[in-house]
């Protein structure tokens, strides 16, 4: 990787020991990471393993205990404050109060955008994950699969540079994912945004990384890291490529050795 | 046919009209030392009970399966009711009620009871009805324990300065509405609607410095136990004493009492939101008031309003109570403080019928008010099962 | 020395936990109470001097608008030392005693407020299950409230008493009729509260009504049920003290209350007013620690 | 023993001295009676107690007692301890009241809950509308003290001369300051603490023998309080369970009551005349609307 | 098939519209499905679709609005009450103040099963799912896959005959699924139950299923079923072979075609 390009997110000897009634969890511990501008990272490793607590420190939800850690050179706080990043959960999140139109715009809300932008945003947003047509229902009118997406709406509909998504398609069927997928790879070679990524898939994670993080269990450590050469502008057929089954085996490989270090 | 699926109720009903038929209708009168009146003298309760016998037994056979039903079972009772009344005042039963005329009430009980519980469980997808039904439910309820109000005055012969009957309270309010409507504007439209729109509001400011303010969370939300705890009576002299005779101590009063439960309630309701959704605002920088509006305030609506109900009902208590330690010669507490040492017990029920009428017209406002706010609650949606 | 370098961390420690911030505001409050009391009490006071022909100057005036007999607002200190007397001073079987009265009035307070909860909790699990009690009671459990309770306190009292139910009874009777209500509203919002999935998890299992109640809509009441027992233990010390006046106000705090406004006595009234609130505040302490332990037990996060 | 429950009109105090005297000192235990003194207070409605079995005598005003009569509760006065009224209308002399005459536009407090009989007969004997017009007076529902006049909130307030007058007096307030009007002097004066029970009851030899024992016995105690006012005062003292009340104050109050009792107790026909004529007329308004019967007997006094 | 199997679900012509502010929604339409003793049964279908909506009709959760329903020959009222079935929600639906222990307990104390037993069930379930170990901790100390499991765990602790399972492996890595794919068929195989599984993967529903539901959305109708005949204790091996593949690919095209139909 030529040296010019800027370190968007960069952690040093990170960790993290969660204080609970009987005892200390460690969720993770000497984390070494840099992400650079324009990177697809995913992180891959088997439940409990950390992923979602080290995007929470990368997004100032959670501090760590150990270690440095920086966002474009300033403090994961600075970072949050400066709204660098948009977020999607694990779970939906969804606001019961505010219908499907009025939980997407309500980052833009925030963020003070005009009532007209804010519409239009929200309805391409939804467009994008097929959600059309359900603007005015409430959260517990959709399905599981639908308010995550609403959720992933919500996400992309203002235009962070950094993208922090924790599992977004985990609850969506092949054919959405497919689409998904290639709609956010669409919005990465189109923008040169930054996407930190959390999945369970092994070929999403091929598909979609520039980079891709193995973990391994308690407590949570990086045992290798995947760089792939596919082009930005990749397509689906790139899955029938052999360097793509290897890529995939070493990823399956990793994280086997990581279940196995957990017995 | 088994045991269970029996009508209970009516069961009840018509073997306590059956044994209603059999004891003595009336007690002796003291001085004739003759029974005051029999079943046999009078036609209309006779018919009544023996329908009550028949249709009882006949649902607890058919059971009460439908509003058709309900409605057959309630004009029964009513029919009841209305001989029951004609016995107490045409016969001369009043004060001299014997067990048959009790069993006889306890059998009209039975079916109202039934019927009712028709109604309350009907569905319809039709609004208009749904509504009827649910408006006719609670006001049949009531109309039932009015009624046994009055026949158990009357029937036990309460002496009318300890309890006197509806039927007179009623008389004594409609004949005294431009006194009422004098008292209601004093307590009701001056004091208690300012009191409580200033308690409560500013238990909500104080809520939200609170919450803003940890310092003061921390300093004041103790001391504010102890404010709540001031007894009314004792608060209510001072404020007498501090703001005059008027209106104006009887609002103080009234935000004295709101002020504890908004505020712990806004305060409580301030941290309900969920942790996931407070992570979500944070991921957008959402500054604290961004937060406060569009996460926070939200998700405390359902205590906000918890308060607002129970301070509908305690500000008109407030100003009522407070206006027994001094006002000028117009109000509800007053009428209720000077016509109880006039024994114009009558006239005290009517305004307490005023009150309790305001209050829960006021309480209902608010509830609807509660309904359209905060629709999305769990403890409105629609129940399907 | 050692003193300068500990000194901070004492008050930053005082002050991140409750006593400072109590502290502080009480001295506000106290320091307003002060100026207030001046005020309040100046007119009188000046009338005082006019009538008497004496010249005054504002020191003087301060000094004795805080120590007259009769004041509008009684200084603090003035009420500090009658509560000291009347509690610390005097034998507390006494019934010149704070002590004795407070007890009287706790003692049915305490009893009014158990039944109370007892009655607000069981009417609104029968709101909650049952239709009918829902459609029909509801609403008449709300217009009970709106009854102004000095109205019919004496009537309650005349009657229970006709009776033969004389004492302690009658004034909890009127405890509980204050208190079952907030209860009960909170406790139906809260029996209401479990998310649907939850109630269809339950449903999966085909738990009974009682199952369901015990494993889920109890323990989701449970920060609306403490919400409201925080209201309505301060409600059922005002029913007591309510109740303590149509008895011929005996004895008990609000008998208290009364003498001391009949005899326009306000250093009584606000002593035995502030004895109430500091009874009440602990019973609201009381009442926040038992939640505290219970929230605690059922693993919520602090 | 027989048992005999007494309703107070009002708190433990002096105005009550010859019950308790009579309780502390065993007289009613000499007369074969065992006797509960209730007190009463501003919530307590002695009609409506007597009505609702609370008790088996009561200490009423005339004004209220007749009124409750015509109200359904059938009292009957038995004895009248109190002879003379104790009631007046106090007022600052700064605000110039010299005479009833001033009356009007003023703002007078005044007790209800069945004390405001007196004040309203005498208002409508004087022809002032009460009403808060120009040349009406302003009533105000005086609470239990005398505040509103120290603190100018009304231009008169009403006293007892056993009482509130005094609290005026311990505000500050010398009695040169003061232009009082006694019920007495202005001729409107209405008989207050008597002695009522149900008229059923009276139809009842037993209870007839029972209660001329008691009255016997009150009386006792009143003329023993009235040699003794401060040892009176100390029993009424020792009775008071609030212990809110202070020596001073009942001493002075035994010697006020002690002014207002009569010889004996059985009632003066002339002046419940007097009472009723008062009472019956009010004008628009009169207190009660008919001239009542059997609302009294020498029955109980007469067996004595 | 042979005849002689018992019809554990029954459903003939079964559809269910919700009415809401806006309109009804038609979630299911004309449903038709038999599910026999012993079946494996797999719903995909695009997120939306009714997936678990039909599940809830016959957890007897959701009212059908037309068409008719049996469960083991009675109304699925009847068969909630006998307690005939263990259902697994999209979200784990754990209650919060609930231990993780005391969760899987719930349904057993809820039976009334004795203390020993329950703790004994509890461990071996949870043991199955891999959170032995988490027994004291509470909810919000698991990550999303942690209490996915712990909900399942929950499930399968009691033993009831037809398990209904709502996307259980959502939130869940490769390994772990495989494994908790391979416990569940061993489960399967051994004890005869019949399953109602919901799943997104095309290779996780033809591995587990021996009979696949593929439905189209709104409204929900079935547009295929496809029985598979790979032995009751198949390995995952069998997922190279072309017959799995070929399974696989007949999916895939009835999914698209039902997405297409979509537009
Ligand atoms: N608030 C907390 N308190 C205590 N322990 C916690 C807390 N949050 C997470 N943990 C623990 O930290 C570890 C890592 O959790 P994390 O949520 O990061 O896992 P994950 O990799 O996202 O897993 P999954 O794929 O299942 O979502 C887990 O063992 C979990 O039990
Ligand atoms: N309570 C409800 N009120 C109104 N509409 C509802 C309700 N529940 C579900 N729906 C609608 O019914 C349709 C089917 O929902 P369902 O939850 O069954 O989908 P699903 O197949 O499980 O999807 P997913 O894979 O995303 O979980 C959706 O369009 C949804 O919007
Ligand atoms: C609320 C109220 N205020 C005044 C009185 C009048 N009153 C009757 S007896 C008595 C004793 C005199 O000291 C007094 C003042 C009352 N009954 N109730
Ligand atoms: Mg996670
Ligand atoms: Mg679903």
């Amino acid at each position: 990787m030529p040296a010019s390009k800027k370190a968007v997110v960069d952690i040093k000897k990170l960790s993290l020991t969660f204080q609970t009634a009987d005892g200390p969890v460690y969720a993770l511990s000497d984390v070494d990471l840099t992400i650079e501008e324009g990177d697809f990272v995913s992180f891959i490793g088997p439940s409990g393993c950390g992923k979602t607590t080290l995007l929470r420190v990368i997004a100032d939800l959670e501090q760590a205990t150990g270690g440095e850690i920086s966002i474009n050179g300033v403090t994961p706080h600075e970072a949050r404050e400066k709204r660098a990043y948009g977020y999607v959960f694990q779970a939906p999140a969804l606001l019961p109060w505010r219908s499907i139109e009025r939980n997407v715009t309500l980052p833009l809300e925030i963020m003070e955008i005009s009532k007209e932008e804010r519409v239009k945003r929200a309805q391409e947003a939804l467009k994008l994950v097929e959600l059309n047509g359900f603007e005015k229902k409430f959260p517990w009118q959709l399905s599981g699969g639908m308010q995550q997406r609403a959720s992933i709406a919500r996400a992309l509909s203002f235009d962070a540079d950094l993208l922090l998504m924790d599992e977004p398609f985990g609850a969506l069927d092949e054919i959405v994912r497919d689409h998904l997928n290639e709609q956010l790879l669409k919005l990465w070679a189109r923008t040169n945004k930054t996407v930190a990524f959390v999945t369970h898939s092994i070929p999403e994670a091929v598909y979609l990384s520039s980079k891709i993080v193995v973990m391994s269990p308690r407590p949570g450590r990086i045992i290798d890291v995947i760089e792939t050469d596919f082009p930005k502008d990749r397509t689906l057929d790139i899955r029938e490529t052999p360097e793509f089954l290897e890529i995939a085996h070493r990823v399956r490989e990793g994280l086997r050795a990581g279940h196995s270090n957990d017995e | 046919m088994t045991w269970t699926k029996l009508d209970k109720f009516c069961l009840v009903a018509a073997i306590a009209a059956l044994l209603a038929l059999i004891f003595p209708l009336a007690g002796v009168d003291g001085d004739t030392g003759k029974q005051v009146a029999f079943v046999g003298d009078i036609p209309g309760l006779a018919v009544a009970m023996a329908l009550c016998v028949i249709a009882g037994s006949a649902f607890t056979w058919l059971g009460v399966g439908s509003v058709t039903a309900g409605m057959v079972i309630l004009a029964i009772a009513v029919f009841g009711c209305w001989q029951a009344i004609s016995v107490l005042y045409d016969y001369g039963v009043a004060g001299y009620a014997g067990p048959g005329f009790w069993l006889f009430i306890a059998s009209l009980w039975a079916f109202v009871w039934r019927g009712i519980d028709v109604i309350a469980n009907f569905h319809s997808l039709d609004r208009t009805k749904q509504h009827l039904a649910n408006f006719v439910v609670p006001v049949a309820f009531g109309v039932w324990l009015l009624f046994v109000w009055e026949v158990v005055v009357s029937g036990f012969g309460v002496p009318q300065v300890l309890l006197p009957p509806p039927s007179m309270i009623g008389e004594r309010f409609v004949n005294s509405t431009d006194i009422l409507a004098a008292d209601f504007h004093q307590t009701f439209v001056k004091a208690v609607l300012s009191g409580y729109v200033m308690g409560c509001g500013s238990a909500f400011i104080v809520a939200i410095a609170v919450d803003r303010v940890p310092f003061l969370k921390r300093g004041l939300l103790p001391l504010g136990n102890m404010v709540s705890a001031l007894p009314i009576i004792g608060v209510a002299p001072i404020m007498v004493m501090w703001f005059g005779f008027d209106w104006q101590s009887k609002a103080a009063v009234i935000v004295i009492m709101t002020f504890f439960p908004m505020l712990v309630n806004t305060v409580t309701g301030l941290n309900a939101a969920g942790k996931l959704e407070k992570d979500l605002m944070a991921t957008y920088a959402s500054g604290y008031w961004s937060t406060l509006f569009r996460l926070r305030l939200p998700a405390a609506m359902p205590f906000v309003f918890n308060a607002l109900k129970i301070n509908s009902t305690l500000a008109l208590i407030g100003a009522i109570v407070a206006e027994f330690f001094g006002t000028p010669i117009v109000g509800m507490g007053f009428r209720i403080s000077t016509e109880v040492g006039r024994m114009n017990i009558d006239m005290v029920w009517a305004e307490i019928a005023l009150a309790a009428l305001a209050g829960t017209a006021f309480y209902g406002a608010v509830a609807y008010i509660e309904r359209k706010a905060t629709s999305w609650h769990p403890s409105f949606r629609v129940r399907r099962h | 020395m050692t003193g300068s370098v500990r000194g901070p961390s004492t008050w930053t420690r005082m002050m991140s936990g409750q006593t400072g911030p109590v502290c502080v505001v009480l001295i506000a409050i106290l320091v307003l109470w002060y100026v207030g009391a001046v005020f309040m009490n100046a007119p009188t006071q000046i009338d005082r001097y006019n009538r008497a022909d004496q010249t005054w100057t504002t020191g003087q005036l301060i000094e004795d608008t805080l120590a007259q007999d009769r004041p509008i607002l009684p200084a603090p200190h003035q009420v500090a030392v009658e509560m000291y007397h009347t509690i610390f001073a005097i034998k507390i079987t006494s019934k010149r005693s704070l002590v004795y009265h407070s007890w009287v009035t706790l003692s049915s307070t305490l009893l009014g407020f158990g039944i109370g909860t007892l009655l607000g909790v069981l009417l609104a699990v029968g709101i909650v299950h049952v239709m009918t009690l829902e459609k029909s009671l509801m609403p008449w459990v709300i217009s009970s409230q709106t009854i102004p309770i000095l109205a019919i306190a004496p009537m309650i009292i005349v009657v229970l008493g006709a009776i033969g139910i004389k004492g302690l009874v009658p004034k909890a009777v009127i405890s509980t009729y204050l208190c079952f209500f907030p209860v009960t509203i909170s406790m139906v919002k809260g029996l209401r509260s479990p998310q649907v999935i939850q109630l269809d998890l339950m449903r999966t299992y085909n738990a009974s009504k009682w199952q369901t109640f015990w494993q889920l809509r109890l323990p989701s009441a449970m920060p609306y049920l403490f919400a409201s027992l925080k209201v309505a233990i301060a409600i059922s010390l005002v029913g007591a003290i309510v109740g303590e006046l149509p008895t011929g106000a005996q004895a008990g705090l609000g008998a208290r209350l009364l003498a001391g406004s009949y005899y326009g006595q306000t250093i009584q009234i606000w002593s035995a007013l502030l004895t109430a609130a500091f009874v009440a505040a602990i019973l609201v302490v009381i009442v926040g620690w038992c939640e505290r332990r219970v929230l605690a037990r059922m693993g919520v996060k602090s | 023993a027989d048992e005999v429950t007494l309703q107070l009109k009002w708190v433990t105090q002096a105005q009550f001295a010859g019950y308790y005297v009579a309780l502390d000192k065993g007289f009613y235990e000499e007369a074969d009676l065992d006797v509960t003194i209730n007190p009463g207070g501003p919530d307590v409605a002695p009609p409506q107690v007597i009505a609702g079995g609370g008790a088996d005598v009561i200490i009423d005003w005339m004004p209220s007692a007749l009124a409750s009569r015509e109200k359904g509760v059938p009292l009957v006065n038995i004895a009248q301890p109190f002879a003379k009224s104790g009631m007046m209308l106090t007022c600052l002399k700064e605000t110039g009241i010299e005479s009833p005459d001033d009356f009007p536009g003023r703002t007078l407090g005044v007790w209800f809950f069945g004390n405001e009989y007196p004040f309203l007969s005498w208002m409508s004997k004087l022809g002032i509308p009460t009403d808060g017009g120009e040349n009406g007076v302003t009533v105000l529902k005086q609470g239990f003290n005398v505040d509103p006049l120290i603190q100018k909130q009304a231009d008169c307030v009403s006293t007892m001369t056993y009482n509130e007058y005094w609290q005026v007096i311990d505000a500050g307030i010398p009695a040169d300051d003061l232009k009082v009007f006694k019920y007495e002097d202005q001729g409107v004066a209405t008989l207050e603490d008597g002695l009522y029970v149900l008229e059923d009851n009276l139809s009842d030899p037993a209870f007839v023998d029972k209660m001329s024992r008691f009255v016997a016995a009150s009386m006792k105690g009143w003329n023993w309080a009235k040699e003794n006012p401060e040892d009176a005062a100390m029993i009424v003292l020792d009775n008071d369970m609030t212990g809110a009340q202070t020596e001073k104050h009942q001493v002075r109050m035994m010697t006020e009551i002690a002014k207002l009792l009569g010889d004996s107790a059985v009632l003066d026909e002339a002046a419940y005349q007097r009472t009723v004529d008062s009472l019956l007329s009010g004008g628009s308004d009169p207190v009660i609307t008919k001239e009542p019967e059997g609302a009294w007997t020498h029955a109980v006094t007469d067996k004595m």
